[in-house]
This record gives C-alpha cells, structure tokens and sequence, in this order.
C-alpha cells in the first residue's frame, strides 16, 4: 500500500491550492504508467522465454529435430496462421472451451453458493464430492464416445467436468471467507440468505470466484485440447494430434504456443475484469498508486 | 478488576432440555453418518437403474463393478501398482506444495516480479499435459522423475495463482503493525505472509490434492509399464471395462481418503480462522 | 451418422442418394487407402459418402463403433481379438494393412540406436525395448522375434512410449531398442539407427497388422451398407496396393509428414483379404503371452 | 417493548468456556432511550447482539415488542463497535447507506432523500461516492451511523457509536440521535464509555457489573426532556446523576461481590 | 527528535486525488509528550502514518533523530486506530505481544518477564492464552497497548488508544503512559478526540485545523510535571488550558478559513 513512490511531481504550488475537498472529487482517470511498466515487463518475460527456448537446442542440450528452436516453431506458427485450417480449428476449439467453461462456471457458481451456504447441504455432498473430483477426464473419453461421438458434447462433457470442480471448490472456500461482522451487519437489516447472498456473499468471495474462473479458464482450454487430440473432435487439438503421428515436431510446437497464447489472452482478460470488479479489494487497491 | 474467565460449572450451564451425552453423541454419530453415505448411496441406485436400463456394455452395474473391485484391487497388485503410483502422487503433491507456495508467495509480493513473469506462466498453465508429456520425456528422460514433473506441472497452479492471490491481499493493517515493529524477513513471511494467505493457500492445495492424483493417471499414460494409472488404461484399452470402473472407483476412494487426511490437517492450521468464524457466530 | 434405411447402400445406386457413414480412423501412413478411395470415387459409386473422423487410437473408435456413433472404424488385430474376447461386438469387414513380408523392408521394424552392441532380436534380452502400448500387438511380435532368433522373450524390458517420442528416446539412450512404424521408422534410420529385426515378418510371411470393423448390429441390420462398404474398401485397397506412388501423394493431404520423408518411407501392403492364418498365428501368441486366457474364436470375427 | 430476563452467555471455545454474562434483567418500553454502561468486557457488545438476535443466549429469554428474538427482527438497525468492518468494502459511502433501504424495498427516489438527508446529518455529504477504506476511523463511524439512521428504525442499538469522532462532533451527533428519537419514537439501547453522555442521552442509565456480569443499577435520569449541551451539562442535577453513575462504576469494578449486594 | 517540515499528502486514488494535509510544520524535542487532536478526518491518522514511515509524504520532510525518514525507524511503536486488525488472529494474546520483542531478539525469559508485566498493566494477565477475536472490543485494544509498552520504544505512537475503553480503565491508562514515558523517557505523539485527556497527559497540545490541514494552533501545558487524576483535574489552569483547546478546535471546525489567520 505505501510501497509505490510513483506519485506524479508535486503539483504547482498554486495548482495544489486549487486541491480542495470540492475539487479533489473530480474525476481523473488516467493510463497508469504501471500499466504500462507491467505490459512491457510480461513482454521482457516473454522474450526471455522465448531466448532460452531458441538456445536450449541451439547449445545442443537437445537435438533441435526433436525440439525445434522458437524462431523456427514461430516461423512455422506464422506459416500456419496463413491458411483458414488454422483458424477454424481455433475457432473450434474457443467453441468448445467457451462454452464449456460457461456452462462450468455457471453451475459451480449456483451449486457453490446453494451448498456452499446450507451447511448442512454441504455435509450430505461432500463425500460424494471429494469422491468424484479425482477422477480424471480422459477415464471418462470412452463414455463420452459411446454417448455422443466426435460431436462437440463429448468434448463439452469432458471440459465441463474438469473445469467444474476447480471453480467449484473455489467459490466454496469463497463462501465462507466472509467476513463475520459483514454479515451480522447484513443480517441485522434484516436482508434475508437470498438478498445477503448478491450483496455480501458474492462480493466477499469475488476474488475466490475469479482465481476459480482463471484456474478453470485453463483447465477449461487443456480439456478441449486434449479432448480433440484423442477423441479427434475437431479442432487445434486433433490437428496436435495429426501432426504428432506424422513426426512433424515443429507443427506441434507451433499449435501449442497456439494454444499458450490462448492461454495468455484468457488470462488478460480475466485481469482486466478483476481489475474492473475487485477495485475496492485489498489485493487491487493495495497496488493502485498511494 | 476481575476479569474471571469463569470455568463452566456444570450444574448451572448444561441447558435442562439435552438429553444424555451417550444419546446425544450416537445421534450426532449417526447423523454424520448419514451425510456421509446418504448420497453415495443415492447415486449408487440412480447408476444401477441407469446402467439395467440402458444395458450398455461400457456401464457395468454396480454389484459387478464392486466384485471386480475386490478380485481386482484386494490382491498383490495393489502393493505393486497401487502404492508406488501414491507414493509417487504423494511425493509430486508435496513437491509442488513447497513450489507453489514458495513462488507464490515471492510473486505475490513483488509486484515487477509477477508482471515478468505472468504472461509466461500463463503460457505454460495452458498446455495441455498429453502434449507437454514428451516434452519432459525429451528433457528430463523416461524416469521417475518425469513423471513427478508431471504431477507437479498439473497441480502447482492452484497453489500457485492462491498463494499469489492470499499475499495479495494480506491486510494492510497488519502489514503496518510488522513493518512498525521491525518484523521482516523470514519472521515476517511466517507470521504474516503465510498464515494471512493460510485460508486461500489452503483452497489451492485441496484442489491440488485431486488434481494431483489425475495428473498421477496421466503420467503413466506415456513411457510406463506399471502404476496404478497404467492399470487403469490398460484395463480401458483392453476392453476390460468393469475392471476399469473399479480403477476409476479405486481412484475415487484415493481422493477420499486424503480430503479426509487433508481436512484434518487443514483443521489444525485454519484453527485460528475457523475459531473466529465460529466465535463471531457466537458458539 | 446415420444409416437407419435398409435400403440405402447396394450397388448401383442412384447418385445423389448418397448414405452417410462415419469412419474412425487415425492420421496415419495405414488408412491411406481410404483417402484414396474416396478420391478415386470407389465409396460414392457404392452410394457412400465418407465421414472421416481422426482419433488417437482404439480408445476412442472402439466404443464409437460400439455405440453406433460410428459406423466403421480402423484398429489393429490384437486390439480387435481382445474386444471380441471381452464380448465386444466386433466385427472384421475388411483388411486394413498387410506386413511387406521381406525382413529389413517392412513397414515396421525393431531398431537399436547408433553404436549398440545389438545386432539381431537376440540380443535384446535384457533390454529395455519401447512399444507403443503394452499387450498389444508390439510387444507380441517384438518377444516373438525375440525367440525367433534364439533369445528369451521374458528377458526383455518393455517401456510404453508414443511413437512421436521414440526417435529421441532412442537417440538419447533412454531406450535401449524400439518397435517403430513408418514414419519414425524411416526417420530414426536416418539419424543413424540401425534396425535388428522385422517383427511382423518374423511373425508371417504376410501378416495383417490392422483391419477395418463395424459393428454387429449394424451387420444384421444394415447388411447392404455393410456389403457396400466392404466392396468400396476392397476397390480401395487394390487400387493402392497398385498404386505406390498415390498413396505417397495422398499422404500429404491429410498428414504433416516431411515431404523428403515421404519419399523414403515403406509402404505397406494392401491386399483387399485378410490372412486369416497369419490372425490365427497372432491369436496363438496372445495366448502364449498371456494376453488372453483362451484361444480367441476367430470365425466369430469376420464378417460374411 | 424488550424484554431480557436472566439473560446468560457463555461462549463455548476450544476447551474452555467464558461466561461473559451471567443473569440480566431489564425490561425497555415502546419509545424508551437507554444507555448501557459498564467496564471493558464486561458483556455489554454481547447483550447487544443477543438482543439483536445475533446471537443465541445460553439460556433465559429474550423478547421484542412480545415475540422471543430468534433471529434480527424487522426494522431494526445496529451500529457495530467494530464499524470499519461492518461497512462493505465494495460499497461505496453512498451504496453502504442504500443496501438496506433498497432491502426495504423504498422507490429511488425516497432513498437518494433518506441518504442525502442521513449523510448531511453526519456531515459527510461530499463524501458520497468515496469508498470506505478511502475515509477516515471517524469518519467510517460516522457512516455506520447514517446507515442506521437512514433506515429509520423503530428500535436502534449502538455499540459505542462515538468513540472514534472528536468532541464537537460528539456533541453534534448526540444531540441528532436525540432529536431522531424524538421525532420517530425509536426504542434506542445505546452502549457508551462516557458518563457524560449516557447522563446526557439517556431517559435511563444501566450500569453493568463487570463479569460474571449482572446488572448492578438501573439509574432513571430526571432531567428535562428538552436537553441541550450547554445548560443540561451545566445543570447541578446533571453532575449529581453523573456522580452517582461514576460511583456505581466503580462498585461495578469491584466485581460481583459488591454487585450481589443489590 | 521529531521534525516536520511543510509536510503534504495527497492520497491518489483510483481517478480521484485528496489532499489529506496540506502544510504541517513542528518538532518534537527528543522524551517529550505531545497530544494531538483536531476534528475527524483531519489527517491525524495520515500524519501519524507518514512520522512512523507507512506512508510516504507527497512533499515537505519528516525527519527523526536528524535521519528523514523513509521507512519505519527502529525502536518505535504504533498503536493503531484500528485496533481490532492491527491484532495477528493466529496468534494468542501472548503470542501477539512476543512477536516483536523475538524481532528484538530479547532472550526467552525476559520476553516472558515484559509480556507479563504488560498484560498486568492492561489488566489482562488472564488472558495471555485467549486470541484477539475472543475478547471484547476493549480488550484488544488494550493488547494493543500491552504490545507496545512491552516493547519499550523510544518513540511512541498512539493513535485513539482508548477510544474503546471505559473511563475508569481510561485514567488508569492515562497513567500508566505517563508513568511508562517518565520512567523510559521516550518521545510521545498521542492522538486523541478527548480534550480532557489530551490537557492531562501532554506536555504540549497540537491542534490541527480541518481539512486541507495545517497546524491550528500549539499549546504547551504548562501543569506541573506530577500529575493526578483528581488533583490535576480539578485544578484552575487544567480547566483553563481545557477551554483554550476546545476554542482552537472549535475554530479548527470553522474551516482552512480562519487557519489562514495563523
Ligand atoms: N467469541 C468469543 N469467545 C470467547 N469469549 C468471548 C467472545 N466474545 C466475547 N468474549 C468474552 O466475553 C466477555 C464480554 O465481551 P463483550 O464483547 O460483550 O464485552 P463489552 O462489554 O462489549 O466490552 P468492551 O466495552 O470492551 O467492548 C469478554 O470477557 C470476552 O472475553
Ligand atoms: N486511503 C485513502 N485514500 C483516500 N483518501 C484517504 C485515504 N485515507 C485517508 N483519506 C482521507 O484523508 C483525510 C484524513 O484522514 P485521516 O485518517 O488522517 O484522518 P484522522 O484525522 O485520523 O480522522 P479520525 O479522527 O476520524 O480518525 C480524510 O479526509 C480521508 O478521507
Ligand atoms: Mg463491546
Ligand atoms: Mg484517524
């Protein structure tokens, strides 16, 4: 909270008169300069990445014909973004994620708030939960091929199932992570388990639900992938797996940073929005400048 | 003054309209019994109906599937498959523990830190591990090790993005009242860090938990001939599927237990936390 | 896909009125006569239209085919004798694939990496070998070839390995040996991997490695679409079989392989028939390996 | 109107168990304005939120306008000791007074009034749109309290509303509350550390015994009814009430052997 | 000691910026007690903040012993306003107080002897084993104070300290600082809403105007040095200087306006 010095010089003298309570309401929303800082050092990071990935088989720790430096992966990866194929797979694959990851979201949310606030809800599933959070998707491929095919709600199955848990068990520890008195305060205006449930439980456990929809998000996305790379649902993941059999290491490599891409943008996004809903949270406001 | 933190006398603070403790704790037992079994038991009825009705050969009933499950699992093949596959889930679980939590907590509370590094652990997070698997056998070899890696690739997210997040939002009050007394360092991260981002900390590694043991079945997918998961895909590509149900059951039980283990451990360490739940409920 | 008139499929029939099947296939050098065909028009003549789907392996088309969400699909002997002995209903409708039958020339082979001390089957006791999956059609003929050539099959230490790793797996000396199929045969031979043993040949002189199959509803119910689509296969198989230099160009349509590898690597043979004698030698060392409890009942398989 | 008797709590921890209150009781009527005094800890903030429902007596009763409180009862407002954590972060000052009219499901326009109105009193209006943790200790009090009083409770419990405010503002705040009592006719349990005010406040002044507590005077406060900061306080029968409160305190302190005297 | 020179902050926040203290300019000589108190919201808190190096003033210096200061300086103390948080809840009573006496490096036995002396000066020995959330609100302040007297700082910093406690438990703090101060003689800077207190225990009275902030006005207290609750209390000149302070509030109130005056 007090870290940052990144305070823009003092005003003028005459300005800083001016700087009344009346005045000081007046909005000024400006490009932070961190923002800025931030974007460039996640690029640094990147580069470094990549850096390190080009000289890995370029020193000759591995054999580059089976770890193919960046530069020919990206160049590839360029080569590829050429041809509609890729982006229909792309899109295929957002399709899948997308709505798996909603359908995930929506119901772990309402399930996670419905059990996660009736305790004894809570107490009757817990062991049928814990049960069946460990097992794997990709056990469940074959009943999603029996059921559905190469239909795209094999697919769905699979990523709504994994991604279901991890926001799941996110917005149950969200829940309770109220803090008391909010909530005796609620209580005592008299504001009944639906209406303190929107406006105190659902802010409270805001930032649980949003680690939850970025620990989904991926999960989400490695599902549909994985989905499509074995039960051959279309999509990046299939074409991952085509290129696999063929021996074709650089097209791999360059779907996946496809796919890490993908990856990358989700989380963007998801930031931006917690910047946008969880500005008054400690973990937000604390990096605002003082 | 006197501030008599007054023992509880029986006589006068046991409430007349409870009956005897043995009654009250064989409800209480019972009554926990129900929740734990009530919906299994629910589901387990909803599957055998649903698997007499549909007759499908890849959904065995459940009396078949527990009488695999006994010839499968109660003979030497759970000492030679199952428990090396534990050991090994247990061994990535903790590994990436101390991982996630460490990075975690550096990234939490640098913020430079976290902006170097995000976008490329973001990367890294989205890449499905079937694909990532024969990245690390080129890097790491067919090993134990590599399997370890796997498990730790796979579950070191949650802890990781938790962790970040509970540092993040340590309460700036208490941050004040160590940084006014000089606490730093190493003294700080433990009274501080660690135990304020304790309840989210601990939400990561429960989801970890079960992640983990997923991730165990995908390692030994790929450059394995023994394991628990090996088990279970052999079992799935040899069309011995009431035998794979009873892996998948097996795995379901393996996540029981260690929610269970892990509850109690979390008890202890959220001790403080849930007191104080509980306290301003005013039990 | 859908095949629920019985009086779809047959041949001669009017175009236009084209029947949709889905086949399961996977993206490999094997079930290039399938693209063939469909490019030489053999499927649409029988009043077929393809729907190809690419999975990874019998995992996923097994239970397509199954189910019925499939209506033919592609998947190696072993896999196809395991499943009928679990009760799968399964059944062959025609061949997929066929071993070269000339040792050092085969499709599929069992490599050592540059410089080790093996230089026949024999040699590999003691060994760890990578195959693709366990109990399966790889480690069967690899210990066959083993005994073939006097070593003790049970010496041998199998690691399970996708074919994609093995070239590095190899090179690195993290395997000792490996059961590889084009194109990672051709292209571990290139980095300097010598090949010991060709296992399907050692097995039979003509081995039919994989096979296309439906299921056994669809065969009693739908016996003309099945009979249709056998025929398209049959046409399909002998035009490829005749045609080398097709299949090489047919390849590049639907896989990523390395236009210069394509060039090098060994086809396979495509004889429309199933050797049903080199299935029963298979079967018989299913059953010595212990993949099976009783000797398979192979006329159960086949389609008629 | 509220109704305690033999009120006692013990709060059951982990191996061991305080009883913080051991036997109350009073009785508060319609329109009544009580203060509650008593040394620190001694259970004053824990009868409170019995009362309010927030918490369940071990045993004795507790009952509003007839009916035993189970839960918060309508039309009921608290201003918590603790008010930096019962405003809601993500509110700002403005959406904190709202919520609970919008609770109360009032049209907009009779909100945006209550709000301005409330905010003036506690003058914080230029302080609307800010977020709590953006506000001074004082100044979060003083929005907990426009919370309250923007809800127009018929009963209003204070748990040392005042203690984060400085003395001018004190006193203007006082004497709000008392004409807000005036004019709605609240029920108003108001808990303090300053004698001075509970004389000053209250129709009633309930001295507490320190713990094991029980109530050790009931101290009715005959002063005029209009009172005002400078002669109520200047009054020679306002300093013998505060003398006489001041005294009882101390008994209280002395613990409960002195209160089992009464 | 303490310096403050032509001290302003500006709280940025999201779009919005306050300027919390305009111009603050005073010293403090090394072992003396100053009181501060000015209206809420005046930046008595940021002020305190900014001397104990949380926060970083916007300009002007602060500087302690002759070193600016840019983080918290060794050997001081801070009781917070927000008590209630500023207590570690995984932590005991004890275990709260101990903590920065183990920064300090104090061996085993005489960490225990200064917890225990402590907690008997706050009056809370029985309740080293409790945690914060199970004591009154009172309670915890005054753990609060028990760890900062247990550390014995050389300079201390109080903000409201016994905001939350009753006034008997208040004078015999009062005391007991004065006492602590003259026996350590360490430098003081006590923020306080009670004029009373701030005349009774300072050695000078800084009165800060409302916001934007500047210093109102400075007045040393010139009681005698011994001083006692009743005696002092009751005295002419206590009454006078009460007066004197309360006015300069009252005009403090009257806004930035009549600062400008000084
Ligand atoms: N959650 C709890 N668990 C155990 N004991 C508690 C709890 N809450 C309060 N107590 C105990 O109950 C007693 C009364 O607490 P309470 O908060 O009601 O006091 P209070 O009169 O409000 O004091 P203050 O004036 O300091 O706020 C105290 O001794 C305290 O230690
Ligand atoms: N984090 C913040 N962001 C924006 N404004 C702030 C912040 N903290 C304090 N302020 C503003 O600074 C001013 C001074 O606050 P400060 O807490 O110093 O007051 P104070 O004198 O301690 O008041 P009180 O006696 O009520 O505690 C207030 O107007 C407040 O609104
Ligand atoms: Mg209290
Ligand atoms: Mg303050």
């Amino acid at each position: 909270m007090t870290k940052s010095a990144a305070t823009p010089a003092a005003p003028a003298a005459a300005d800083r008169r001016k700087t009344s309570r009346r005045s000081a309401a007046r909005p000024r929303r400006v490009a932070t300069p961190t923002k800025l800082v931030n974007a460039v050092l996640g690029l640094i990071g990147i580069v470094l990445f990549l850096g390190l990935w080009e000289a890995v088989p370029r020193l000759g720790l591995v054999q580059a014909r089976y770890l193919p430096p960046a530069s020919e992966v990206l160049t590839e990866l360029a080569a590829r973004m050429a041809t509609p194929t890729f982006w229909t797979a792309l899109l295929d694959t957002l399709l899948g994620w997308g709505l798996g990851l909603g359908i995930a979201f929506l119901a772990a949310v309402i399930l996670g708030f419905l059990i996660g606030s009736v305790p004894a809800l809570r107490a009757l599933t817990s062991s049928t939960v814990e049960f069946l959070r460990p097992i794997p998707s990709v056990a469940l491929i074959p009943l999603a091929v029996l059921l559905w095919a190469t239909d795209i709600r094999s697919t769905l199955l699979l990523v709504v199932y994994a991604a279901f848990w991890q926001i799941y068990i996110q917005v149950l520890y969200g829940v309770a992570d109220i803090d008391p008195v909010a909530e005796q305060t609620a209580r005592s205006f008299g504001m009944g388990k639906l209406a303190r449930m929107r406006h105190i439980t659902w802010p409270s456990a805001l930032p649980y639900v949003l680690t939850g929809l970025r620990l989904g998000a991926a999960v989400a996305l490695i599902l549909a992938i994985t989905s499509q790379l074995i039960i051959g649902t279309p999509g990046l993941g299939k074409e991952i797996a085509v290129a696999q059999a063929s021996g074709a290491p650089a097209v791999v490599y360059a779907l996946i940073i496809a796919t890490g891409a993908l990856g990358v943008i989700v989380n963007v996004g998801v930031r931006a929005l917690e910047r946008r809903v969880l500005h008054w949270h400690t973990s937000v406001r604390g990096e605002a400048a003082v | 003054m006197s501030h008599a933190a007054t023992q509880q006398q029986p006589a006068t603070t046991t409430p007349p309209q409870r009956r005897s403790p043995v009654a009250a704790m064989l409800r209480r037992a019972g009554l926990r019994l129900v929740y734990l079994l009530g919906l299994p038991v629910a589901l387990i009825l909803v599957w055998w109906w649903a698997s007499a009705s549909s007759g499908l050969y890849y959904l065995p009933a459940p009396d078949v599937i527990a009488t695999t499950f006994g010839e499968v699992w109660f003979s030497e093949r759970f000492a030679q498959d199952a428990l090396p596959s534990i050991g090994r889930l247990l061994a990535g679980f903790a590994l990436a523990a101390v991982l996630g939590v460490g990075v975690g907590i550096a990234l939490g509370l640098s913020r430079s830190l976290r902006a170097l590094t995000e976008p490329v652990l973001e990367f890294l997070r989205a890449i499905p591990p079937p694909v990532l698997v024969p990245l690390l056998i080129l890097l790491v070899g067919v090993t134990t090790s590599m399997k370890l890696l796997v498990i730790v690739s796979g579950c070191i997210w949650p802890i990781l993005l938790n962790t970040v997040e509970g540092v993040r939002a340590v309460d700036p009050v208490l941050s004040d009242t160590c940084r006014c007394y000089g606490v730093r360092g190493p003294r700080r991260l433990v009274t501080l860090v660690l135990r304020s981002a304790s309840p989210q900390i601990m939400a990561g590694l429960r989801q970890a938990l079960s992640i983990a043991i997923i991730l165990m079945v995908i390692s030994e997918m790929f450059a394995s001939s023994s394991g628990l998961g090996f088990t279970i895909v052999q079992f799935q590509r040899s069309f011995a599927i009431p035998e794979m149900w009873s892996g998948i059951v097996l795995l379901g039980l393996l996540g029981f237990t260690l929610s269970v283990l892990f509850q109690l451990v979390e008890r202890r360490v959220l001790g403080w936390y849930l007191g104080l739940r509980a306290a301003t409920k005013g039990e | 896909g859908s095949s629920d008139s019985g009086d779809s499929g047959g041949d001669g029939q009017a175009e236009g009125e084209l029947t949709e099947v889905t086949v399961g296939l996977i993206p490999i050098v094997d079930v290039a006569p399938v693209y063939l065909g469909q490019e030489q028009g053999y499927f649409e003549d029988h009043g077929l239209k393809l729907n190809i789907e690419n999975a990874s392996g019998g995992a996923a088309i097994v239970p397509g085919v199954v189910s019925g969400n499939f209506e033919f699909g592609f998947s190696n002997i072993t896999s196809l004798l395991i499943g009928r002995q679990e009760d799968l209903p399964l059944k062959v409708v025609s061949n997929g694939v066929t071993s070269t039958g000339e040792q050092g020339a085969d499709f599929g082979g069992i490599v050592v990496p540059e410089g080790s001390p093996v230089t026949d089957a024999s040699g590999l006791a003691g060994k760890k070998v990578a195959v693709n999956t366990l109990q399966n059609i790889g480690d069967t003929t690899v210990r066959n070839s083993v005994r073939v050539a006097g070593g003790d099959p049970d010496e041998i230490k199998f690691v399970e390995l996708p074919f994609p790793e093995m070239p590095a797996a190899l090179e690195n000396g993290q395997v000792d040996g490996a059961w590889l199929v084009e194109p990672f045969l051709s292209q571990s031979l290139n980095n300097g991997a010598t090949e010991v043993a060709s296992n399907f040949v050692d097995a039979s002189p003509s081995l039919s490695v994989a096979q296309y199959f439906t299921s056994e509803q669809l065969a009693n119910e739908d016996p003309e679409l099945v009979e249709s689509f056998r025929t398209a296969m049959h046409e399909s198989m002998a035009y490829a079989d005749a045609n080398p230099e097709d299949v090489r160009r047919v390849l590049t349509n639907y896989t990523e392989i390395d236009q210069n590898l394509i060039e090098q690597i060994r086809l396979p043979h495509f004889p429309p028939e199933v050797n049903r004698e080199s299935v029963q030698t298979i079967a018989d060392l299913m059953v010595e390996d212990g993949l099976v409890d009783s000797q398979p009942d192979l006329e159960a398989l086949y389609y008629e | 109107m509220l109704d305690v008797s033999a009120m006692q709590k013990i709060y059951q921890g982990e191996g061991r168990s305080v009883e913080a209150v051991r036997d109350l009781t009073f009785r508060l009527d319609e329109g009544e304005l009580a203060c509650l005094v008593g040394p620190s800890g001694c259970g004053k903030t824990t009868l409170l939120k019995c009362v309010a429902g927030l918490l369940q007596p071990t045993s004795g009763r507790v009952s509003l306008a007839g009916r035993p409180v189970t839960g918060p009862p309508p039309d009921m407002a608290v201003v918590f000791q603790e008010y930096g954590r019962s405003l809601f972060p993500w509110l700002t000052v403005q959406g904190n007074i709202e919520l609970p009219l919008k609770q109360k499901k009032l049209p907009k326009q009779q909100r945006r009034e209550l709000i301005d109105e409330a905010l003036a009193a506690v003058s914080l209006s230029e302080f609307a749109k800010s977020y709590p943790w953006q506000l001074s200790g004082g100044m979060q009090q003083r929005v907990a309290i426009a919370r309250a009083i923007a809800y127009q409770p018929r009963v209003l419990l204070m748990d040392e509303p005042f203690a984060a405010v400085d003395a001018q503002t004190r006193a203007d705040l006082e004497d709000l509350i008392r004409s807000l009592w005036k004019r709605f006719q609240m029920t108003i349990l108001f808990v303090t550390h300053d004698i001075d005010e509970a004389v000053y406040l209250g129709q009633r002044v309930l001295v507490l015994s320190s713990s094991p507590t029980v109530i050790q005077d009931d101290i009715p406060v005959d002063l005029p009814d209009e009172r005002d900061q400078l002669t109520t306080r200047g009054a020679g029968r306002f300093t013998e009430l505060r003398a006489k409160v001041y005294e009882e305190i101390q008994n209280a302190k002395r613990g409960p052997v002195s209160a089992q005297k009464l």
